[in-house]
């Protein structure tokens, strides 16, 4: 039991389930919530593929590998963001 | 002294996932970010003990930053709740 | 010395924070819930950094840990207050 | 001390300074961007000149050299992508100049151009990496700037496909981020150089089936294309030429090279690929014949071309992608010359009749001649007529897959171009059957200059079937990676 | 006896997993930041289990922090834009009509597979694979910097760096061109208790940011660290609306958007001299260089951050009868 298999795990687990919710949520909000979850899952497996004997000693590359695609992700969330924002006051105007 | 150190991580995350069940049951948003402010505090006081345990002082500069952010989130928390709520 | 001295107050914030979260659960309304846990979190958090100032002895690492301590007291202070007048906002926006 | 300007870096930066300088500057942005696409052409034929002189080259960005750092690598088929990307990119941006002219585009203008360059910066990017994470972080920046320049119109329409946009573009980026985890977890190393080595593994195959599901999202392939036709007929003409003829053209691009250094694992892989692509000839040939607004029909034709490409791949084989990938670098080329061709002319009819239904078509008081000509010849293209690059491309996927004895994707092949000429020939109707009502002389003004960018670019289609040889011959410059020097 | 520590992590991951579950189930809106939010710095300190405090400080500050915020003002949005005042007035509103039970389930057992999948793949890759930390070592000595990871995102590996930067930038522009003159609703009033702390801490946030940007060269932090936590300041004054975004700020905004890009693609050419390639730093300015691009990144990434929160361009906007100083 060591914490990259522990976490590499659970990592796996959150990819999964931000999938099922990228698929399968209505609500808008919901979906780029679990698309973030997809992202740290993905970024679970590259910090744990760092991970090395002993604690302490990681390969730096994956790290900053994952800093890169948390800042990708809040690019990507931002815009999403703002589509349904403007999405949300055309269809109340539409509605009028 | 590390495995009493462990004990304590493990009463203070303990203490935050208690502290979920207040979000879940709400019933107002207040209570909810009172929640939030717990876990803010508990994380910080996570990461010092996690410093003494890993025995890595660049944590503390991760609490620092964790002690920040909590500050805003529940600024933006209650601004965005309030200004919701007209 | 230091270091077991050190282990007590670490221990003793535990507890402060255990007292903190079960009033955040138990007690019956907002203002008593959050009375209680800014009091008891931020005197748990106190303890806990001294604690860990006392073990980790560098001067650095202390002045970063005081540092880490007086933002969160203010901050929680600061906040506590924002959410009481929040609550209390809302409360009365109820009545009327 | 004098700045070494390789070309290889330039056909990067100079769309990227573009971008930037169009961002500060909004009033002259139009003329920075054409101003910008002209000197990255240019780089692009200093590059194209270089390559066929001195073979593949090879840029270790930062002097580290893979697996460490990254490296840039022009061979035959990336310095053909960026032609096309370039070759299309000036003339839709001809297009964009004289499209986007009105006073009520102000808005759009300013947007337009930055956006634009940004995606040239991604796809350009695209075509000379070499490094799976830096793939990955170049198709986020397409899809940003893709998504910006869908919902250019900013109709409830566009927003609406373009938040579906949005969302299988992350997804399918996310997907590819995992793959490359997984890929990391296994060999260490993320260049393509260290794929070539690999021995196939769980980790790999799972690395494998996420990046080909995240590329096929981001692509379009049947039945993961729901987002494609709405995004791409919803968006203005120029804009749509943009997504359809070069932006899904970076993630086939990406499956081409990943499928060149490690191969598809298994039979049952390659003919799941084939069969997706199958169902996207028949399901998006179906659709195009249902559509009844034209830019929709243009665009679930993507949809079906999309799959023929894949198919394609499936014929590979499991030895690599041995000789098919040349047909499906053809098909590629001309399918984002002919369709770019498309949209415009697609754009100009809407325009100069008011609407896009098919079945009104005949009824306009107006004839914009011109660009029904444009649409049919970059039709003959898609449906593989000969001489066009579309038919060399059909046509050297059949003559692979009938030595290989795979007759099953012959017949996809031909059902396809049945379907297609079934297709578009609704839209000739129209055309042709249009009662002789002629317009005042008025209303034609201007209608040469608009299209001589789409009718440039349909004739680019055609004429680059009949240079096929001595482009086949450039595409092979280099590919096999290990005589890069 | 099985070490406490192990439990500790055993019970990290698990609440990890559990957050994400609830995240996705909560069905207020709300409620869903907030476990959200707890999520992203649960998972923070997961990353820095692993020995990775720089990224969980990227974590806590961008991908929990900005994003959080960036989550409560879209529902904030969604709430006000129809008018209806109360806390759960829109619900209908935001979710679409419900999808059948079935296909839920199907999708929800499709992805369950992928992710058993994935789980298999991920035992049979082997543990502790081969990595980059021997060739990293070897190269930090040129690097011109003594953390690895600024090492590989500002040298090694920079190519990726500028073009997250230009991700950013490009985000940013999307953003501006899809929103477009929304009115805001009146400042909130904030009190003097507020004033007094932001006083205090406003300065302070922005001591951090710096340092964090400074100590990058040796230890976690740097430029996106410390521009995330500068962004917060400018998030607070948003919020507050200390400040309001003017039409004629527009120029200075742009310029600091393209600012970090530009310097670090200039940089990133201009190098390329004298038998190096671009991207190869002199060895005697690499430190220089380096800090000079982190520096105007930092700041890049602050404002778009900020931008990114505030979300559509300052335009001059027609007053409808509304207050909106």
């Amino acid at each position: 039991m060591t914490p990259d298999m522990i976490y590499g795990a659970a990592g796996i687990a959150v990819f999964g389930i931000g999938l099922v919710g990228a698929l399968c949520a209505q609500d808008r909000l919901r979906r780029v919530l679990a698309l973030k979850l997809c992202s740290v899952g993905a970024g679970f497996l590259l910090l744990v593929g760092a991970w090395r004997e002993p604690p302490g000693t990681p390969d730096p590359v994956p790290h900053a590998l994952v800093i890169t695609g948390i800042v990708v992700m809040v690019s990507a969330t931002a815009v999403a963001l703002a589509l349904i924002r403007r999405l949300h006051s055309l269809e109340a105007e539409d509605e009028r | 002294m590390t495995n009493f150190l462990s004990l304590i991580l493990i009463v203070l995350l303990l203490s935050i996932f208690a502290g979920l069940i207040r979000v879940f049951r709400g019933p107002a948003p207040a209570e909810r970010m009172l929640a939030a402010q717990l876990f803010g505090t508990a994380s910080v006081a996570i990461l010092l003990v996690l410093s003494q345990v890993m025995q890595m002082q660049a944590l503390l500069d991760v609490a620092l930053v964790f002690a920040l952010l909590g500050a805003v989130t529940l600024v933006a928390f209650v601004v965005l709740a309030e200004r919701g709520a007209r | 010395m230091l270091e077991l001295l050190g282990a007590g107050l670490i221990g003793l914030g535990a507890v402060f924070f255990v007292a903190g979260t079960v009033g955040l659960l138990r007690f019956p309304d907002v203002f008593c819930r959050l009375h209680a846990l800014t009091k008891a979190d931020g005197l748990g958090l106190a303890l806990i950094a001294l604690g860990v100032a006392l073990q980790a002895g560098t001067g650095g690492a202390v002045f970063r840990i005081a540092l880490i301590w007086g933002f969160v007291a203010l901050a929680s202070a600061t906040c506590g207050h924002l959410i009481a007048r929040h609550a209390r906002q809302m409360a009365g926006g109820r009545h009327d | 001390m004098s700045v070494d300007l390789s070309p290889v870096m330039l056909s990067i930066f100079l769309p990227l300074f573009g971008a930037i300088v169009a961002f500060m500057l909004p009033r002259a942005a139009g003329a920075i961007g054409l101003a910008t696409l002209a000197l990255t052409t240019g780089a692009v034929i200093a590059l194209a000149r270089d390559v066929l002189i001195n073979g593949a080259a090879i840029l270790p960005l930062g002097g580290w050299g893979a697996p460490l750092g990254i490296d840039l690598r022009a061979d035959g088929l990336s310095v053909a992508m960026l032609g096309l990307s370039c070759a299309v990119g000036l003339l839709v941006s001809l297009s964009a100049l004289s499209s986007l002219r009105g006073p009520e585009d102000a808005r759009q203008r300013q947007y337009f151009w930055p956006l634009w360059l940004l995606l040239l910066t991604g796809m350009n990017g695209v075509y000379l990496s070499t490094d799976i994470f830096n793939l990955y972080v170049m198709i986020e920046v397409i899809a940003l700037a893709a998504v910006g320049l869908t919902v250019l119109s900013g109709t409830t329409a566009a927003v609406r496909a373009g938040l579906e946009y949005m969302y299988a573009s992350i997804l399918g980026a996310l997907l590819f981020l995992m793959g490359v985890g997984f890929i990391y977890l296994q060999l260490g190393r993320l260049d393509f150089a260290g794929l070539a080595e690999a021995e196939p593994t769980g980790a790999l195959i799972a690395a494998i089936a996420l990046m080909f599901v995240g590329l096929a999202l981001k692509t379009a392939l049947f039945p993961l294309h729901f987002w494609l036709p709405a995004a791409h007929a919803n968006a203005s003409a120029p804009a749509s030429a943009l997504l359809s003829g070069l932006v899904v053209k970076a993630a086939l691009y990406i499956v081409l090279r990943l499928a060149q250094h490690m191969p598809f694992p298994s039979e049952t892989f390659l003919t799941l690929v084939g069969v997706m692509g199958a169902g996207a000839v028949i399901w998006g040939s179906i659709q195009a014949l249902r559509a009844e607004r034209l830019k929709l029909l243009v665009a679930w034709s993507t949809v079906a071309q999309i799959g023929l490409i894949f198919v394609a791949f499936a014929r590979a084989g499991e030895q690599g992608l041995s000789e098919s990938w040349k047909a499906a670098a053809l098909l590629i080329l001309a399918h984002g010359v002919a369709k770019a061709a498309m949209f415009l002319a697609a754009g100009r009819i809407k325009d100069e009749i008011g609407h896009d239904v098919i079945r009104d078509l005949d009824r306009a008081p107006i004839r914009p001649t011109l660009a029904q000509f444009t649409f049919a010849l970059a039709a003959i293209s898609l449906i593989g007529l000969p001489p066009s690059l579309g038919f060399i491309g059909k046509w050297a996927l059949m003559e692979g897959a009938m030595a290989a004895g795979y007759w099953h994707w012959v017949g996809v092949t031909m059902a396809g171009t049945l379907l297609s000429v079934a297709y578009f020939s609704r839209v000739f109707a129209g055309f042709l059957r249009f009662d002789r009502v002629r317009a005042p002389v008025g209303e034609h003004q201007g209608w040469a200059l608009a299209d001589a960018a789409p009718l440039t670019l349909a004739m680019m289609a055609i004429a680059l079937g009949l240079m096929a040889a001595p482009l086949l011959g450039f595409l092979e410059i280099g590919y096999a990676l290990g005589e890069a020097k | 006896m099985i070490d406490p520590l192990v439990i500790f992590d055993l019970l990290l991951a698990l609440g990890i997993v559990a957050l994400a579950v609830a995240a996705l189930a909560t069905r207020e809106s709300f409620a869903m930041i907030v476990v959200f939010i707890v999520f992203g710095l649960v998972s923070a300190l997961a990353w820095v289990r692993l020995s990775a405090p720089d990224v969980a400080l990227a974590e806590a500050a961008i991908g929990t922090g900005v994003t959080g915020a960036l989550l409560l003002k879209t529902l904030h949005h969604l709430r006000c834009a129809t008018g209806q005042p109360g806390q759960n007035a829109t619900q209908a509103q935001i979710s679409a009509p419900p999808v059948p039970v079935g296909v839920t389930l199907a999708n929800a057992a499709f992805c369950g597979l992928i992710t058993l999948g994935l789980a298999v793949a991920f035992l049979g890759a082997p543990a502790a694979g081969p990595g980059f930390e021997g060739l990293v070592a070897q190269a930090m000595p040129q690097s011109g910097v003594e953390h690895p990871v600024t090492a590989v995102l500002l040298n090694f590996r920079a190519y990726d760096t500028l073009m997250e930067v230009v991700v950013l930038l490009a985000a940013v522009i999307a953003v501006w061109q899809i929103e477009r003159g929304l009115s805001d609703a009146p400042a909130p009033v904030m009190g003097e208790v507020w004033q007094g702390f932001a006083r205090l801490a406003l300065p302070a946030i922005v001591v951090v940011g710096t340092y964090l940007l400074w100590v990058g060269a040796e230890a976690p932090g740097g430029a996106f660290q410390g521009g995330a936590v500068l962004a917060a300041v400018g998030l607070l004054l948003l919020l507050t609306r200390a400040y309001v975004p003017q039409p004629a700020h527009r120029g200075i905004a742009r310029g600091a958007f393209v600012l970090g890009t530009a310097a670090f693609a200039l940089v990133a050419l201009l190098v390329a001299s004298g038998g190096r390639v671009a991207f190869e730093y002199p060895l005697a300015h690499a430190k220089t260089l380096i800090l000079l691009i982190e520096g105007m990144v930092t700041l890049s990434i602050a404002v778009t951050l900020a931008a990114l929160f505030h979300g559509r361009e300052p335009m001059a906007l027609k007053h409808e009868g509304k207050d909106d100083t």
